[in-house]
């Protein structure tokens, strides 16, 4: 199944880029129709040859799945001589990853708590200003969210760098994907909060939190022990999921934070008609999706002893 | 607590005595009188049945007893003496050091009341735990020998087992061995065979009884079947509308029973030695609606029996001929009225059941 | 138990007739199935109310929905008014199951909650284009009426603003608008409070007669089942223990399943002796049902034959027959508990 | 433009002491450190025989790559790498001789082999040699005459040959290199030079790395590492340089260069002499193969908007190629723009006359309801970009009916070099030496693939041109060039909008940036075409 | 007995269902419905409005720079080309609504039937279907609306079109979901044994309940698209031509120094945007407790 879905993911993407460009003038630029020109002439032969260019569609494809398979994304359509597809992104992905971890954490780490408060409240005042705030975040744009919070952080208060440098030591770089963290974290932290608030008091709710309290557990020993665990599943789905949108979230928060990670190499491959980049790009998030949703079972089996059959 | 409490014990006063009881949710529809002045007592040892229609309010007085509601939209007030000791209106954290360990709930689903992520000897150690501060292995311990009580075979594997492991039986067994770890003097058992299958609910009121009279333990048994109470308790609590409309023995209600109520509840059930197609007696229109009850008996919109008297005025709870049975009904089974109007019905003078639209 | 055999069919005006019937369902991607009915039989007479009985799980519904072919049983005959259904073609089983209705426990989600509880009864006329538009408004609120539902109300309101019992009176109309020779009722009582049982058993009882209806009654409460069957089916894990007339089943039931289903009943009678519980034991798993006689785990009875071989519905005479390799012989007064 | 001026006199009436204030000529440099350089974008490819340099490209390949000839504080062209140029007696061919003994990273040796091959090499590149092929033969165009001396044959007679030198053609690449760049092209992003840094590491779009080169021919480099940064908000370039994240940038914003000559402790090497702004006209196809249609689109041009509002009064509105100050400047000729209602007569005309020939660009007539349709095109997605396009479509919306086409920035690039566009923004011009500019003028750079993108073709220009760069009389020179501002002019294929500001600006920490001399000691101009160079950087503590 | 019987003993309670139908939208959705009214007609009548022109440079020569914080005569201030960011912000609402009405429009049509269809029916059709969505659901949404606006073009219908393409997917699998929560139901084996057709069926029994969550999806659903779309915007990949949020915010954060010093360039569309997607999602989630309809993700 998710192999069948990985082919389907890239089929479309070959062909979509493919059919929908030229790729000859993407590599060659003006040369690719200076078709009067010998020199001109033995490049667009070069080109074809490289990638493939003469062989009808279906072989190219499978040509760029079997090298995909074996670590070989293929060449940038540049003749200034960009690293290998492979390189670049394997430079690239650590600091989405990074950022995307970074992210998934503070949204994990201000949910769970946020939710237990909420719920444990619920319509309390507490719990309808969260979820007022909730509302907003969900509200807000990721790039509106990005420009708040470098407006309010950075360019005013000056706590945060404006920019990220590839150079710097490990911690800084982290300190610099901070706040591009919060902007991805917050809004999904709100979509967590809301999940889990309502999960929780839908568990609040049944039988068996009856039950325990009825043999005298304390109130935070309920929620922790009794409450949690059962909410967490749409919970895990939806942080399985979200994974997905915030690849889609951490285009723009790179673009305004300039990370150079893969979010903002693939607007700009895109852009250029890069398709080997692109193809990639997408490939590795379908792939990622994949298998981050295969892990979501997993974690499933782990917390729920039901899955097991 | 517990000097109060061996001394109270010493001195014959009931288990549980309640006086008074109103249980009243603030809704969005206005204030549902769910419970609505209730008084009861019960002794140490019995088994107090509550029977009604559903929606007569048999689980929230349970609950109101054991302070399990939510404490948002509730209003109670009233007395519930648990051992002499008043316990309505306690806040949770003394509530809990009662819970579980003097009195304790079995709920009606098995499927849904225990929890799915927790293997079930975990379930039955927490309140050895946190009540009697037992070991681990002593927990473990116990729980085997409670499993064991309560006839589940091959304890001691059961105990890491999950809930969905076992049958819906099984479940309600383990259930009661979680409310009987810390040797409760009172339990509450909510409707807890109405979502099994007939000869599984009769091995686990079997149980229950066994389990009652081993530990004299006091039991409060809710459901809306008369079959289950006529069998199982010593005494009976008919609810309708959140009023008790007529209590006593179980012998002395099936034998004497005052309430049109209970007689035409009694009536409606189809019965097994009854020749099949028999007709069966209906009682018309439904449940009053507890924002807006009835004005006087709120039986008396669907009673047979009913006078005008019924309908402007409240029947009280009076007493019969057995100290221990009283009703609240102006025209009981059996009076001058009762009899007179019985004659009309069975001449055909009056419609004998009164279809509701 | 677990009977097959059709010694008990009979002839005469047959209104259904299963032959062998065979429901299995696969139980997710594990290969494995559910036997939920594994080759039962019966027969329902014109005009005759058939009950159907048996613990949770052991295939009542299955056998109430595979008479309506939802879904297409995996094997065996249904012939309704001698009409073979499980090779009928689509548009001939529309047609077909016109003929037939069926009722169901939950009288709320019976119901469409987004419509017009008058539309939904209506809507069997309108598929079929029955009479004029002033003739069905006719019908409608005859057949609402005669289920004690004020078609006025029942114009204005949706389902959700009548009560379980009206939502079940409704359910009824509806089934009977298309003027059906067979009701199939799924534990129709199941959900109400007795009172409110007593209400619709009492209509059924009073429609049957009025519409000449044949009824399939299933239900887990004998006692109900009693009052309102003529020949009670008893069942046990997808297979048929015993079928009798109802009277006499209950005056001398001969499968030990049906004995302990009696002994189980709470009676409203503090006086009435209890039978011990404790040696029943629980049901077993359709996905791996015991050899044999599927009951034999749960008998006290069992033997070695009962492990083996699988008893065939045998006549111990007044049209009773039990699917048993040692049906109980003494009869039982359900006085005497 | 002209070659020596460091120093706009801008509108803005900018402090001409600047550079001046750059050395403070008492203190000793300093080891050590590391530059941090920010710059408005990256590049590619750094390599100088394949990658278009663009001027971030030229600040980087500066560090990495010298040049056998660089333009002195005077304006004069002196040999760098090379030791001495002798032109023939018609003044067609060079002889270039190199300075022995200097050696490239990789331990190559700089010979005449070196040279020819880095020559060869862009010549026949296939796009940088677009403007190199123009003026050579296709054959012996460099050829060794011993190991230290290389002969240039041109086609034409050409006096001020030199100044090619000075740029990306000067740029000397390792041997070794260029083989092994060509057998894996992804070595193009790792350059090897004789320069004073050498490629250490790149992280593309955030950040290229070079070293000190330890043995530097032409004296010592003090500064341990240059680090370039690409930051495309040129606020966020200058908060972090204001900020101690940077320790130079290299900008042409306006709002920014504004800010940065307020900062007294900064010092700027401005230059606005190096390229002009303008909008340019595709005049091969319908209907701006016709004169009027061009005319009308300069009248309806709205320049001074653009001029207040993108250009926000800093940088100088241009009228021609060259500044002022420029001895060539034409006073006479003056930019049309700003006249809307000159414009719709000549469309009348035009629409009336040829109305209904179709635009092949739009595969549309050329007119509809009286106004002329055209595409423009403009790279994207980009926030000046779209605001350009917005005021300049404002304007000419009184006599055309607009089509935007945004590209990016290489596609924009390769369509026009294959003239698929009406009309376009573009920056051009301020060689060294303007004989450099007949690149994008001559007849000959028309082609299917072409360098004059307006596609002109008008032989008296060549003239014009020809004649320019083969007399010593600096007279007949600037005539020549007066001329040429007015021809342009007349064609109506380009809309000149204004001088493009360039700034080299270094925090006070920074110094010597300004003392480059070569090995005979004559001094060096310390920006050239809005670049600068490090070799003599250094940096407080 | 006999059930003709008038009585007059009708109990005049209503039904416990009752309760439900006196839950009320609440004033919040009221507001926001409000909201949502305004931004339509000023989106509709934006050219008949008394605002300025929005394309209009309103330079005043001699001052420091062409952009001015809001002021009497341009409420939300001037943008760098001196244009009236109100009037600006006004005909912004016109893409924004369009793009995502359209969009969700498209969504709705063709992720309903598909979801229907496919929870309807199951089997091949549902693997099917299913399949498409999990494979549209692999792209993330930013990253196939880029990927597609860079190989189509950006045409009003266009960018509608492809973000209507990524609504397909959650559409679909809600639609799946409710509808086979629904074919279950006794009441649609009740529908089909008295002889209904699948097509009745669907049109009858199930749309009318799957439409419910539907609509609550299609206010959040628009709020994904207008948002999505301010994306593509901010990325200068939306509607060519057009003024839009997004493109306004980009104008006013295309550098921090804008952002510091003309705030109101960026921030007075994020407000308008940020309330409009607001009402949006408030809207659909009263719409959607007030069904109880459970948790809806897109
Ligand atoms: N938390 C609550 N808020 C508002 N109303 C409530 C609440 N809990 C119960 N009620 C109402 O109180 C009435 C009595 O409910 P209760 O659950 O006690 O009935 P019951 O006799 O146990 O019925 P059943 O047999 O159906 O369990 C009902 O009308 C119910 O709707
Ligand atoms: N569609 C189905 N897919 C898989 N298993 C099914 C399906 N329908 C029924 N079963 C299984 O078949 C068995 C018989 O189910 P059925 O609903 O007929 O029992 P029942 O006698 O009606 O029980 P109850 O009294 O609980 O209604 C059960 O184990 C049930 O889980
Ligand atoms: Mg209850
Ligand atoms: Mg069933």
């Amino acid at each position: 199944m998710a192999i069948t879905l990985l082919f389907a993911v890239s089929a479309l993407t070959f062909g979509a880029m493919n059919v929908l460009g030229d790729p000859l003038f993407n590599i060659l630029g003006p040369i690719a129709r200076d078709t009067g020109n010998p020199k001109s002439v033995k490049l667009i032969e070069k080109a074809k040859n490289d990638y493939n260019l003469d062989k009808p569609l279906p072989v190219r494809y499978g040509l760029w799945v079997s090298g995909f398979v074996r670590g070989d994304m293929g060449v940038q359509f540049s003749t200034d001589g960009q690293p290998p597809v492979t390189e670049l992104l394997k430079e690239r992905i650590p600091r989405t990853v990074t950022l995307l971890i970074l992210g998934q954490l503070i949204a994990v780490l201000v949910s769970i708590p946020w939710a237990l408060i909420s719920a444990s409240r619920a319509d309390k005042f507490v719990d309808r200003l969260s979820t007022a705030t909730t509302f907003m975040l969900v509200a807000l744009p990721g790039f509106a969210l990005a420009i708040i919070l470098k407006y309010v952080f950075a360019i005013r208060l000056g706590w945060f760098p404006l920019t990220y440098r590839a150079l710097d030591p490990l911690r800084t770089r982290l300190f610099q994907m901070l706040l591009p963290g919060f902007v991805i974290g917050l809004p999904a932290a709100a979509i967590y909060q809301r999940l889990l608030r309502t999960d929780l008091i839908t568990t609040l709710q049944e039988d068996f939190i009856l039950m325990a309290r009825s043999k005298g557990v304390s109130k935070p020993r309920i929620l922790f022990k009794h409450a949690l665990r059962p909410s967490m599943f749409s919970f895990i789905t939806v942080v399985g999921l979200t994974t997905g949108a915030l690849i889609g979230g951490s285009i723009v928060v790179e673009t305004v934070f300039r990370i150079p990670g893969i979010g903002s190499t693939l607007v700009e491959a895109v852009l250029r008609h890069d398709f080997p980049v692109v193809l990639a790009i997408v490939m590795i998030v379908a792939t990622a999706f994949v298998l981050i949703n295969l892990l979501i079972d997993v974690v499933y089996t782990i917390i729920d002893p039901r899955v097991h059959r | 607590m517990s000097e109060l409490q061996t001394e109270m014990r010493q001195e014959h006063q009931p288990l549980l005595e309640v006086t008074d009881l109103r249980t009243h949710f603030r809704t969005e529809r206005g204030l549902v009188r769910a419970v609505d002045g209730v008084s009861l007592t019960l002794e140490r040892g019995k088994c107090l049945g509550i029977v009604g229609e559903s929606g007569s309010g048999k689980t929230v007085l349970s609950r109101s007893l054991m302070g399990l509601l939510p404490s948002s939209n509730t209003v109670t007030s009233g007395s519930v003496k648990f051992e002499g000791k008043e316990i309505l209106g306690l806040p949770s954290k003394q509530m809990r050091r009662l819970w579980g360990r003097e009195m304790s709930m079995v709920f009606q689903n098995p499927m849904t009341s225990l929890n799915p992520l927790m293997k079930i000897g975990q379930q039955i150690a927490e309140p050895l735990n946190l009540h009697l501060d037992m070991s681990r292995a002593d927990a473990r311990a116990t729980a085997e020998r409670l499993l064991r009580d309560v006839r589940i075979p091959e304890a001691a594997r059961r105990l890491d087992q999950y809930p969905h492991e076992l049958s819906g039986g099984m479940r309600q067994r383990a259930m009661i061995a979680i409310a009987l770890a810390c040797g409760p003097t009172l339990l509450f058992a909510d409707e807890p065979t109405t979502a099994l299958d007939v000869t599984v609910q009769a091995q686990i009121l079997q149980l229950i009884g066994e389990q009652r009279r081993d530990r004299n333990m006091s039991v409060v048994l809710v459901t809306h079947d008369l079959g289950v109470v006529a069998g199982h308790t010593d005494e009976i609590a008919v609810m309708y509308g959140g009023k008790l409309v007529e209590k006593a023995p179980t012998s002395v209600l099936f034998a004497h029973m005052k309430m049109p109520y209970t007689m035409s509840l009694m009536r409606s059930i189809p019965k097994l030695e009854d020749p099949s197609h028999t007709r069966l007696a209906t009682i018309p229109g439904r449940p009053p609606d507890l924002v807006h009850p009835p004005k006087g008996c709120r039986f008396a919109p669907r009673c047979a029996y009913a006078r005008d008297k019924c309908i402007t005025e409240e029947p009280p709870l009076r007493q019969a001929e057995d100290p221990n049975h009283s009703y609240a009904c102006w025209y009981p089974v059996g009076s001058p009225e009762f009899n007179q109007r019985e004659a009309e019905l069975n001449s055909g003078a009056v419609p004998v059941t009164l279809e509701a639209r | 138990m677990a009977g097959s055999g059709t010694a008990h069919l009979r002839d005469g005006d047959i209104v259904m007739r299963v032959e062998n019937l065979v429901m299995e369902f696969p139980v997710g991607r594990t290969g494995l199935k559910v036997h939920a009915v594994s080759g039962i039989s019966f027969d329902v007479v014109r005009g005759e109310t058939l009950g159907l009985v048996g613990e949770s799980g052991c295939g009542k519904s299955t056998t109430g929905k595979a008479m309506m072919q939802i879904p297409r049983p995996t094997s065996g005959s249904i012939k309704l008014d001698g009409l073979e259904l499980t090779t009928l073609g689509n548009e001939e089983l529309r047609s077909a199951r016109t003929k037939m209705q069926m009722i169901f426990q939950d009288p709320i989600s019976s119901l469409n909650p987004r419509r017009i509880v008058r539309d939904s009864v209506r809507e069997p006329l309108d598929v079929w284009g029955r009479g004029s538009k002033a003739e069905r408004e006719a019908l409608v609120d005859r057949v609402l009426e005669s289920v004690g539902i004020d078609p006025q109300r029942a114009a204005e309101s949706r389902p959700h603003q009548f009560s379980g019992g009206q939502c079940q009176r409704i359910s009824i109309a509806r089934a009977l608008v298309l003027d059906p020779t067979l009701i199939i009722c799924d534990e129709p009582v199941s959900a109400l409070d007795v009172s409110v049982q007593a209400q619709v058993i009492n209509l059924l009882e009073d429609l049957k007669k009025q519409y000449g209806l044949t009824l399939i009654f299933i239900a887990h409460d004998l006692a109900v089942v009693k009052n309102i069957s003529d020949r009670v089916a008893v069942m046990y894990l997808g297979k048929m223990c015993e079928i009798s007339p109802s009277d006499d089943l209950y005056a001398r039931p001969a499968h030990p399943y049906t004995r302990v289903l009696i002994d189980s009943i709470p009676v409203p009678d503090p006086s009435a002796v209890l039978a011990d519980a404790t040696t029943i034991g629980e049901p077993g798993s359709p996905v791996t049902p015991p050899s044999g006689c599927r009951f034999h785990p749960r008998c006290q009875f069992a033997d070695d034959i009962c492990k083996s071989a699988e008893p065939i519905l045998q006549d111990i005479g007044n049209g009773h027959f039990v699917a048993c390799h040692h049906p109980l012989e003494v009869p039982v007064s359900i006085q005497s508990r | 433009s002209s070659d020596s001026d460091t120093e706009p006199v801008g509108t803005t009436g900018a402090s001409t002491d600047d550079t001046t204030t750059v050395t403070e000529v008492a203190a000793t440099p300093v080891d050590g450190g590391t530059l941090r350089y920010g710059l408005e974008a990256d590049v590619d490819g750094l390599n100088p025989t394949t990658s278009a340099l663009s001027a971030p490209g030229y600040v980087m390949g500066y560090a990495v790559f010298d040049t056998l000839a660089r333009v002195a504080e005077d304006g004069s062209i002196v040999p760098y790498l090379a030791e001495s140029f002798t032109p023939s007696a018609d003044f067609k061919s060079w002889t270039v001789k190199l300075r022995p003994g200097i050696k490239f990273h990789d331990g190559a040796d700089l010979n005449a082999d070196a040279v020819v091959k880095a020559f060869l090499l862009q010549q026949g590149a296939a796009l940088v040699g677009l403007a190199v092929r123009p003026f050579y033969p296709e054959t012996d165009a460099a050829v060794k005459i011993d190991d230290l001396t290389v002969q240039f044959n041109q086609l034409d007679a050409n006096r001020y040959w030199p100044s090619a030198l000075t740029s990306q053609l000067g740029m000397m690449p390792s041997p070794l290199w260029l083989d092994a760049a060509a057998a894996d092209p992804t070595l193009n992003q790792k350059p090897v030079g004789t320069g004073p840094f050498m490629f250490d590491s790149r992280t593309a779009d955030n950040v290229t790395r070079f070293v000190k080169n330890p043995s530097y021919w032409n004296g010592t480099v003090h500064l341990d590492a240059v680090e370039f940064y690409p930051v495309p908000d040129s606020a966020d370039l200058l908060d972090l340089f204001n900020n101690d994240g940077l320790d130079a940038l290299h900008t042409t914003d306006q709002t920014a260069i504004k800010d940065l000559k307020d900062n007294g402790t900064v010092t700027n090497l401005l230059d606005d002499t190096a390229e002009e702004s303008f909008q340019m006209i595709n005049s091969q196809n319908p209907p701006f193969d016709d004169v009027r249609v061009r005319q009308a689109l300069a009248y309806a041009t709205p320049k001074a908007k653009i001029l207040e509002l993108i250009g926000l009064g800093v940088s100088r509105p241009a009228d021609q190629m060259f500044t002022p100050e420029d001895p060539y400047y034409n006073s006479a000729v003056k930019q049309d723009a700003d006249q809307p209602e000159k414009a719709l007569p000549l469309v009348a005309a035009y629409c009336a006359e040829k109305g209904t020939v179709i635009n092949p660009v739009l595969n549309q007539p050329t007119c509809t309801n009286g106004k002329v349709n055209m595409e423009y095109q403009f790279t994207g997605p980009s926030v000046v970009g779209l605001r350009t396009t917005e005021i300049f479509e404002e304007g000419w919306k009184v006599a055309f009916n607009i089509t935007r086409d945004e590209v990016n920035q290489q596609d924009h690039i390769q369509q026009n070099a294959l003239g698929q566009s009406n009309v376009l923004g573009w920056r051009q011009f301020g060689a060294i030496d303007p004989w450099a500019d007949s690149v994008w003028l001559l007849c000959r750079t028309v082609g299917a693939i072409s360098l004059n993108w307006p596609r002109y073709c008008d032989p008296a220009r060549d003239t014009i041109l020809l004649d320019a760069q083969n007399t010593d009389d600096p007279a007949k020179r600037v005539e020549g060039y007066k001329a040429l501002a007015q021809n342009m002019h007349d064609a109506y294929t380009y809309i000149f909008i204004n001088h493009t500001l360039w700034t080299n600006s270094f925090n006070a920490n920074v110094r010597g940036t300004c003392d480059i001399k070569t090995p005979e000691g004559v001094a060096l101009k310390c920006t050239n075409a809005g670049t600068s160079f490090l070799n003599t950087t250094w940096m407080d503590q | 007995m006999s059930t003709e019987t008038p009585t007059t003993t009708e109990v005049a309670t209503p039904a416990p269902g009752d309760a439900a139908t006196k839950k009320t939208l609440g004033i919040g959705f009221w507001i926001c419905i409000g909201w949502l009214l305004v931004m339509v007609f000023i989106a509709v009548f934006a050219t008949r409005l008394p605002i300025p022109d929005p394309k209009f440079n309103f330079i005043e020569p001699g001052q420091a720079g062409p952009s001015k914080g809001p002021s009497a005569a341009h409420w939300f201030g001037t943008d760098k080309d001196a244009r009236d960011v109100f009037a600006r912000t006004v005909y912004g609402s016109r893409v924004s609504l369009t793009v995502g009405f359209i969009a969700i429009a498209f969504g709705m049509f063709v992720g309903g039937t598909l979801g229907i269809l496919a929870g309807f029916f199951r089997g091949w059709i549902d693997r099917i279907f299913s399949f498409m969505f999990l494979v549209l659901l692999s792209f993330p949404s930013l990253v196939l609306a880029i990927m597609l606006t860079a190989l189509l073009d950006r045409k009003l219908f266009t960018i509608s079109m492809i973000l209507g393409v990524l609504a397909v997917a959650p559409v679909g699998r809600l639609a799946r979901a409710t509808t086979m929560q629904y074919a279950d139901r006794e009441f649609v084996i009740a529908a089909r044994s008295l002889g209904a057709k699948n097509k009745r069926i669907i049109i009858r029994e199930l749309l009318p309940n799957v439409a419910i969550p539907m609509s609550a999806l299609a206010l959040l659903g628009m709020a994904v698209a207008i948002v999505a779309e301010g994306g593509l915007a901010f990325l200068g990949l939306s509607v060519e031509r057009s003024i839009t949020w997004g493109g306004m915010i980009q104008l006013g954060s295309d550098s921090s120094k804008t952002l510091q010093n003309q705030p109101w360039i960026a921030f007075f569309p994020i407000g308008v945007l940020f309330l409009t997607v607001f009402a949006l999602n408030f809207a659909g989630d009263r719409v959607r407790t007030y069904f109880d309809v459970k948790e809806i993700s897109l």
